[in-house]
């Protein structure tokens, strides 16, 4: 189901709002709150990464933050407008840190950027497993 | 509004509370408040995260290189942690490796 | 300037994280604590209304909040699927609100639904005017 | 979460505190409340409103709604209001002309 779908410019202190959307969907997705404090982290991550990766390359497009769930996955995937050929200030650790707290981390190109896409099992489904 | 920053003397040790969010948005204010500190002056810093609500990988860059700082000019820095919620990004990250954490204030500037 | 855009799937429990993000935005254009006010319930007024209205008629398209500044105006618009003819079960009531506390607040036929604009002069303009 | 509500009585009034937002997502909940005490006896109610961080028309709704299940059994509802915020959306539709709005709980109560 789509939750919500935040467009935001590529400002740091936009990364401030597009962290509580998600918190906030992630809660009403009944997703326990020591579960919360990684998604924050992990999406914070992933965003501040994408702002601070098109404010290098002078890419004033929006940055699209989608979250969704369905009855197995919260998902929250990323575009913005960089190459996945362009290598990060950090040395890679805001990744890292995302990769390190979601169960599933992938970038790929898409459009004409990147596509940074994290999930994470919902509650209800690792009960369900059989 | 985000991040409010103070600082207070123990003997010669600079003791830095931070409140709020550290963020890529506010990390450029720890930064400069830790560098102007180190700039006139203090060597050794004990940086209080106790009431800091998150913590990214920006802010822990800025810690890096504050620490980087301190070791130019023979000092150190103590972080004092508290809560899971930021621990968990040290232990992810390793940093907690290269900067000790303590508990409380008063064990961070002794040690 | 484009400040932020949020797509919700019309269900009342979004309604409150689309008034963080609009308040977020008027913050971050320097609109005073006391016009932040106004701004988040009428803001929150039209969106509700707009959730509402979407759920009597049973149309689940998400419902879009576009908030953007220029030096001039901090402008609202909430885009929902519903015909501007439909009428509210409130009397009115949310919209009246609205219109109180906006500047501006117009309705007009958008897309294939309705479009709400509300807009704010910013500080600085009020200042600026000879 | 969004929305606390607690009930007490004083003598035969009763006092309803809300904290929180009151808002299309929660105003069922404020209604619920109130039509529960009102079918279990409470003619005369207060309604607490110092805590609560947001009203919007919905929650107006619930007020006017269990205002008119009050007066069909000769009881009134009584407001407490403390903020400008709050007091605002009462002057904006008039509905102050309606529900009483006091300073303090127990004016609202002995009125
Ligand atoms: N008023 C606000 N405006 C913008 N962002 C906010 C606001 N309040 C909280 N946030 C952000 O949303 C994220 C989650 O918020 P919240 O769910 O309230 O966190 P917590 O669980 O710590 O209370 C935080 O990273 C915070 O930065
Ligand atoms: N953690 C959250 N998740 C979703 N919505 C929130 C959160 N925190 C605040 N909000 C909503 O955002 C709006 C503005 O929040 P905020 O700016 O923090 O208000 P205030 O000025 O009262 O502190 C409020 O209507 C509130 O409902």
């Amino acid at each position: 189901m789509a939750t919500a779908t935040l467009t935001i410019p590529p400002q740091a202190e936009q990364v401030r709002t597009a962290r509580l959307v998600t918190t906030a969907a992630a809660r009403r997705c009944g997703v326990p709150e020591d579960r919360i404090d990684e998604i924050r982290l992990a999406v914070g991550e992933v965003i501040a990464r994408s702002v601070l990766r098109q404010q290098r390359a002078g890419l004033v497009n929006p940055v699209v933050v989608d979250i969704t769930d369905d009855d197995e996955l919260f998902t929250v995937r990323v575009q913005d407008a960089t190459a996945p050929e362009q290598s990060d200030e950090d040395g890679g650790m805001a990744l890292s840190v995302a990769e390190a707290l979601a169960f599933e981390c992938d970038v790929r190109a898409a459009g004409s950027g990147s596509m940074i896409r994290m999930a994470w099992p919902l509650a209800g489904d690792l009960l369900d497993i059989e | 509004m985000d991040l409010q920053l103070s600082t207070r003397q123990e003997g010669d040790v600079a003791v830095v509370s931070a409140a709020g969010e550290i963020d890529v948005f506010t990390a450029p204010d720890l930064d400069a408040h830790l560098a102007s500190l180190q700039s006139s002056g203090s060597t050794n810093l004990v940086v209080d995260l106790t009431r800091v609500a998150f913590l990214d990988s920006t802010g822990l860059g800025v810690l890096v290189k504050a620490l980087k700082r301190a070791r130019d000019t023979g000092g150190w820095i103590h972080l004092v942690v508290t809560t899971d919620r930021i621990r968990k990004i040290f232990d992810i990250t390793g940093l907690d490796a290269s900067m000790p954490i303590f508990d409380t204030v008063e064990a961070a500037v002794a040690s």
